[in-house]
């Protein structure tokens, strides 16, 4: 009766984790609460471990409901990490502007269970479950300035177009459940592969696309993540940019690679389209911005279309591709909005016109923003040149035309990352005192310019993890 | 394409086209023209008096919120409850930890000052 | 311990490195500790350089298969790139020497530069210089090799221009860049055309592919290829006619002169060249051009030395003349000749140039050796070390130079190259001369009462005695009767040349005529009046080779007239074709779709939920048009 | 179709006309709580599917039940989140009118 909970250890120690600093919040008084974040970040880097330590006992839960492979083990690696550089990179930010320590920690903490669950989801319902606990938490967090105008505001939208969001994905899931009758989507899986794709299950398809669509923010469902990431505290838009996506894409790969396996002739054009459409919207947008999270938000939007690239062929190449790049891609996004949410603290200002002459108040906080920005446009020698080699290696000979979008487009992105570069490093700083930057934020900078240089010059062996990640997605 | 599924396609297409036609011929067709007697509330032809939206204090909407969610989570109780001999043990301990879970939401609103009436 | 020196190669190149970052992030205000780190470092990895090389030359099998051990560095299907070690004796003794002589003239450096504002600063580059250089050296494919290629331009760019105030040495430090940038691309082209041709650029590899390269591609394919990697070379050893940017370069503080433009840097072509002997074996006419290009350039430099006045250039001359030397033996296929003569010469020519150094260091940077004099009774050990570099250079035996230049006069005469061997031959003549020239006019005669020379401290003068003892027996490892060197370094199979007395005693010969006449001219008599008779008489000759031929006149003339006047209507038809029309049209473009794609982000919810279902649509009718069929032939049939 | 008995079609239609219905709400209604309420009716319609098919579809085993009931909470808690939401901003700016809410746009 009693399942072997051993395999999800780390979701246990998660929710563990997070109830107790709910608590600790409730008996440490007010003033004293700031250990909380370093409390956090370290057990974080516990459970970490705990998941490397379990990194080569795969197996399955609940009657295959609940899958613990290397797949699921390394988007849970990218989360912890992610959640741990955001919450050393915002416990400044929290204790200046946001207060109540105790529940943002907690709820974020809740958030990465939830994105940890969704990744190893093999059911509709687990991973329904799994995205609305992400979802929630972040809906809360995104509001978390109570007094903010715009905080509440980019809650407010966020809550009703994700909760409408859902409704669609759920009403696809209803309708795939009811042509196949199961909700385990390896059995789905298996039942598409001998069958017609009946309209129904199209339209539960499209609806899938859609809503799923909308947590990766793919064009034409991204309307809602540049106002949510402007609004957003600074941190929370880099969590969001990056776990709430990624655990996204990780469903996104296991209903479609797994599950809709047998009929990808019928998606795989649509994904290829999708992706294009995300990179050149997204790109496109990101221009003409002058505040730096839009700016941000919209070249999230596009590296979005980058990883949509890596689902199109469905093959282990692809997986690999995405995997490799929901990696990197932590690191860069997190380090390009850590820098921007301490700049906020010390100016004050989002505007980028604000970052003159950073170079000269803090060389780290522009060298890291500068080795960010290259990175997502995919600027040799850095992470991102090789994780879209990756990826667009996988559909050079199918869809050599969206190689191209991706190749023109990442030279436009060149444009307006190089017009933020040129504003920190060629103008002069409108006040030129230096701007300290506190030692856990210095820790996540050089953490994210040094993982994104590493990962550049020398991605062997993570791409061997990710190759082997991506064969043990393939095996079951 | 059409079998009989499709129907429900077809249908499904039909109210999007319906709703999203709506908002939209309605902002594209609709006059700007607006004079001070059409901004006021139709009530009948006479004007109205006081505000015509009666307002409750938001307390009411937090006690609404908690009474929510303690009232949403009994769903569980039930099928636990009924099947509670065949279910055993471990079913009873997870219930345990549920209902503990729900407790440190009571504690946590009751420190928050969700229970006073203000 | 020797194994794991060999086992640990890679250590040799990563200290100086880590010496470097050291120097850089650490200690770069304590300026006594960064040489000390510097110095170090070099004489750590010198120490594990040793035992390698001793590894290496006590096990004969390594001559056949060398050991090399690597790691993938970038892995993908049809593309895999290693970084490793190669060791056999050719890299163990390149690393040994290299080791030996940076360690050397790190210390003398210690002394030299004492003083000088950047001194932190300029350790830091000979590290990261020795870091690269050993990189270069023990690679174990040709990517890596030519990075670190690439490493080694760039801190001798630094290191030239270091006296960044002077006009001269910033236009130097252009100079040698942009001739090598000239040179590395069309080796960049050689080596793409390598890695699509055979798909590898691992060494071992290619050896094995091209030995029977009729598989893979046409002779003409491959000549083209051997031109193209030779092309690169050329300009890093300063070949004619790309030699114009080394003499240039003694710009750089006298140590860099030595170091990097002397006794290795400047070798690392003729290097390649030995280590891709493979290659150009199986291509006369790239083996003749090879051959050809180095002959030439020995005598070509020879001639321009026996004019110069300036003691740097001299040397830097008679530098552009040996490493022709070099080509001209890996031209005839000797990598043997080819490698001892990098050997020797590394070593005389380093102590020559220390020597000159501590020479200008005495006199307060007097570079005009007509200026010098007498110096040798003022600094004896200066003095006496330069004159045995000038016996080891002029090939006197039992001195170093001697059995490394006969080596290569043997070759290209047991090979038939009788016109090489002849001016090889008037090159040895004219080395002899134009360097005891120097010897005579800047060591002996009656001292200038203007100077005051006095001898260096101790850390600059023991480099100088070491490398002198280097200079005088470092030659004796390769005597025609004790054929180590021949047994241990060689391409294809050893071959004993059994000793050619007649090729022996003339080099001696033509060695000694040339430094009697030297005396004569400017020892014998003090007026030195016969010398300008002679100027005066071959008056023409005189200013051709004083002007160096005007080579980088023509040059100059060459890039004003046509390069600045096509770069001039380039850059028109840049301003108004390319920037007006396509740039800022594209940009104008982009940007404009972009603003007006932006207005849609309204900021109104409803309409966001609107677009999403529109979304929904679009998507549902997108599936409804690519049943399997139409993505089949839209797709161009995957599956 | 003409028979009186209730088939899956029935139930499916329905829901898919309240799924409609909320959309149109969702898409129209100004007062952030109504819209709120609207997102209710859609997930309701995604329960009458749910249990439509478990009905009929795998009448064995529960799981279109068990799944409508996480629907359940789980949009129970979403609306909770919204309204706290919609307090929070009504107190910040008197108002729950949608249109109201756009200083973040472009």
């Amino acid at each position: 009766m009693i399942p072997d909970l051993s395999l999800i250890v780390p979701e246990l120690a998660m929710a563990v984790l997070g109830l107790m600093v709910l608590i600790f919040g409730l008996i440490i008084p007010r003033g004293s609460r700031h250990g909380l974040g370093w409390f956090a970040a370290l057990a974080l880097l516990g459970v970490t471990g705990l998941v490397l330590a379990g990194w080569n006992n795969g197996g399955n839960l609940y009657g295959n409901l609940y899958v613990v492979d290397q797949f699921s083990q390394f988007f849970k690696i990218t989360f912890l990490l992610a959640a741990f550089l955001v919450v050393l990179g915002s416990m400044r930010y929290v204790d200046r502007h946001l207060g109540g320590q105790s529940e943002y920690y907690s709820i974020l903490i809740f958030a990465t269970l939830g994105m940890m669950v969704m990744s190893s989801a093999n059911d509709f319902m687990t991973m329904y479950l799994g995205l609305e606990l992400m979802t929630i938490s972040f809906i809360i967090l995104v509001c978390f300035r109570r007094l903010e105008a715009k905080s509440l505001e980019s809650g407010m939208k966020y809550v009703l177009l994700a909760g409408m969001s859902s409704a669609v994905l759920l009403y696809g899931l209803s309708l795939v459940y009811g042509i196949t009758g199961t909700v385990v989507i390896s059995e789905v899986g298996k039942i598409l592969a001998m069958r017609a794709p009946l309209p129904l299950l199209m339209l539960g398809v499209v609806m899938l696309v859609a809503g799923l669509g909308f947590k990766i923010s793919a064009v034409p469902f991204h309307m809602w993540s540049p106002d949510i990431y402007e609004g957003a505290p600074t941190p929370i838009t880099a969590f969001l940019a990056v776990g709430s996506k990624a655990a996204s894409f990780a469903i996104l790969i296991r209903i479609f690679v797994v599950g809709m396996f047998g009929i990808s002739l019928n998606w795989e054009l649509l994904l290829a389209i999708l992706a294009a459409v995300t990179i050149i919207v997204g790109n496109l947008v990101a221009i003409p911005q002058t505040n730096i999270k839009r700016l941000l938000a919209y070249s999230s939007i596009a590296q979005a279309g980058y990883i949509l690239v890596g689902l199109v062929t469905a093959s282990q190449d692809g997986v690999k591709g995405v995997l490799f790049y929901a990696f990197l891609y932590v690191f860069a996004t997190v380090g390009a909005f850590t820098v921007a949410s301490h700049f906020y603290n010390v100016t004050g200002s989002d505007e980028i016109k604000d970052y003159a002459g950073l170079a000269q108040r803090s060389p780290l906080m522009a060298a890291v923003m500068v080795v960010a920005m290259l990175s997502m446009a995919g600027i040799p020698p850095l992470a991102g040149f090789v994780g879209k080699f990756y990826l667009f290696m996988t559909i050079v000979e199918n869809y050599l035309w969206l190689a191209f979008i991706g190749l023109i487009m990442s030279m436009v992105s060149v444009y307006y990352y190089l017009r933020v570069a040129l504003v920190m490093y060629r103008n002069d700083p409108l006040d030129s005192t230096p701007i300290a930057v506190s030692a856990p934020v210095t820790v996540t900078l050089v953490v994210a310019m040094a993982v994104t240089l590493f990962l550049g010059i020398y991605p062997g062996p993570v791409a061997e993890v990710v190759n082997n990640a991506a064969h043990s997605f393939f095996m079951h | 394409m059409l079998s009989d599924w499709g129907a429900v396609f077809l249908f499904f297409v039909a109210a999007v086209i319906f709703s999203a036609g709506g908002v939209v011929t309605g902002f594209v067709l609709a006059p700007r023209r607006t004079t001070a007697q059409k901004v006021t509330t139709y009530e009948c032809g006479v004007d109205t008096i006081g505000p015509t939206w009666v307002q409750f204090r938001t307390s009411y909407f937090l006690y609404a919120l908690l009474f929510l969610i303690f009232d949403v989570e009994t769903i569980y109780l039930y099928p636990w409850a009924v099947k509670f001999q065949s279910l055993g043990l471990f079913a009873f301990i997870e219930m345990i930890i549920f209902l503990f879970i729900l407790i440190i939401g009571l504690w946590y609103a009751w420190k928050e000052g969700a229970l006073e009436w203000m | 311990m020797v194994e794991f020196a060999m086992h640990n190669a890679w250590l040799v190149p990563l200290l100086p490195a880590l010496s470097f970052l050291i120097i850089i992030f650490l200690t770069k205000p304590w300026k006594k500790l960064s040489a000390l780190v510097c110095v170090a470092g070099m004489v750590l990895s010198c120490v594990i350089a040793t035992l390698a090389a001793y590894g290496v030359f006590t096990n004969h099998e390594f001559t056949e298969k060398p050991l090399v051990y690597s790691v993938r560095w970038f892995s993908m299907a049809g593309l895999n790139i290693d970084v490793g070690v190669q060791l056999d004796p050719t890299s163990a003794m390149m690393m040994f020497m290299v080791t030996l002589v940076a360690s050397l003239i790190f210390i003398y450096a210690t002394g030299y530069m004492e003083g000088d504002p950047g001194y932190s600063v300029f350790f830091s580059y000979l590290s990261l210089f020795g870091a690269s250089m050993l990189l270069l050296v023990v690679s174990s494919n040709l990517l890596q090799m030519f990075v670190a290629w690439e490493l080694v331009g760039l801190c001798s760019y630094l290191l030239i221009g270091f006296y960044s105030h002077k006009i001269s040495a910033r236009e130097a430090a252009k100079k040698a860049f942009i001739t090598c940038r000239v040179a590395d691309f069309g080796l960049l082209l050689g080596l793409l055309s390598l890695q699509i041709v055979f798909g590898t650029l691992n060494l071992t590899e290619l050896a094995e592919k091209i030995s029977h390269f009729e598989q893979y591609t046409t002779m003409g394919i491959l000549t083209l290829i051997a031109l193209l990697v030779f092309a690169g070379p050329i300009g890093k050893s300063g070949q004619f006619p790309l030699h114009v940017w080394l003499p240039d370069a003694m710009e750089g503080p006298t140590p860099v002169s030595a170091l990097i433009h002397a006794a290795t840097m400047v070798v690392a072509g003729v290097y390649l060249v030995g280590r891709t002997l493979f290659l150009f074996h199986e291509v006369p006419t790239a083996m003749e051009l090879v051959a050809v290009t180095g002959g030439f350039t020995a005598l070509f430099a020879a001639s321009i030395a026996i004019t110069q006045r300036e003691i740097k250039r001299i040397l830097a001359y008679s530098t552009v003349s040996q490493i022709g030397y070099m080509m001209l033996a890996l031209g005839l296929g000797s990598l043997t000749a080819s490698m001892f003569h990098l050997w020797t010469h590394a070593f005389f020519k380093a102590l020559m140039f220390l020597c000159a150094g501590s020479v200008l260091h005495a006199l307060h940077h007097k570079a005009d050796v007509w200026e010098m004099g007498g110096l040798i009774k003022k600094m004896p050990i200066t003095g006496w070390t330069f004159v045995v570099g000038g016996l080891a250079i002029a090939g006197v035996p039992p001195f170093a130079g001697f059995w490394s230049k006969d080596e290569i006069l043997l070759a290209a005469f047991d090979t038939g190259h009788y016109v090489l061997f002849g001016m090889a031959a008037l090159t040895a003549f004219m080395t002899a001369f134009y360097m005891w020239r120097l010897i005579f006019l800047a060591l002996f005669g009656d001292e200038k009462p203007e100077n005051h020379p006095h001898e260096s401290p101790l850390n600059m003068t023991l480099p100088l005695i070491a490398l002198a003892v280097l200079s005088a027996v470092g030659g004796l490892v390769g005597t025609p009767w004790a054929p180590f060197w021949q047994e241990w370094i060689f391409f294809g199979h050893p071959h004993h040349a059994d000793p050619n007395y007649l090729i022996m005693i003339g080099s001696v010969v033509l060695a000694l005529a040339g430094i009697y006449l030297a005396y004569n001219l400017y020892c014998a008599d003090k007026t030195r009046a016969k010398a300008h008779a002679l100027a005066e008489r071959y008056r023409f000759f005189w200013t051709v080779s004083y002007n160096k031929y005007y080579i980088d006149e023509i040059y100059l003339w060459f890039n004003h007239t046509f390069i600045d006047g096509a770069a001039r209507l380039f850059y028109l038809f840049d301003i108004y074709v390319v920037d007006g029309v396509f740039v800022n049209g594209i940009a104008a473009i982009t940007r404009l779709s972009g603003e007006g794609l932006r207005v849609t982000q309204t900021g109104r919810l409803q309409n966001y939920a609107l677009v999403f279902f529109l979304g929904v649509l679009a998507v549902a009718v997108v599936l409804a048009f690519t049943d399997p069929s139409t993505a089949a032939g839209l797709t161009g049939g995957v599956k | 179709m003409l028979t009186l008995s209730v088939s899956l079609h029935h139930y499916l239609i329905l829901a898919a006309v309240l799924f409609g219905i909320g959309l149109f709400g969702v898409l129209t209604k100004r007062n952030a709580v109504a819209v709120l309420i609207c997102i209710e009716l859609m997930l309701n319609a995604i329960n009458i599917n749910l249990l439509a098919f478990n009905k009929y579809i795998t009448p064995n085993d529960f799981i279109g039940q068990i799944f409508s009931i996480f629907v359940i909470t789980v949009a129970a808690a979403e609306v909770g989140v919204g309204l706290a939401i919609v307090i929070a901003i009504y107190r910040n700016k008197l108002s729950v009118n949608l249109d109201e809410f756009d200083w973040l746009k472009w």
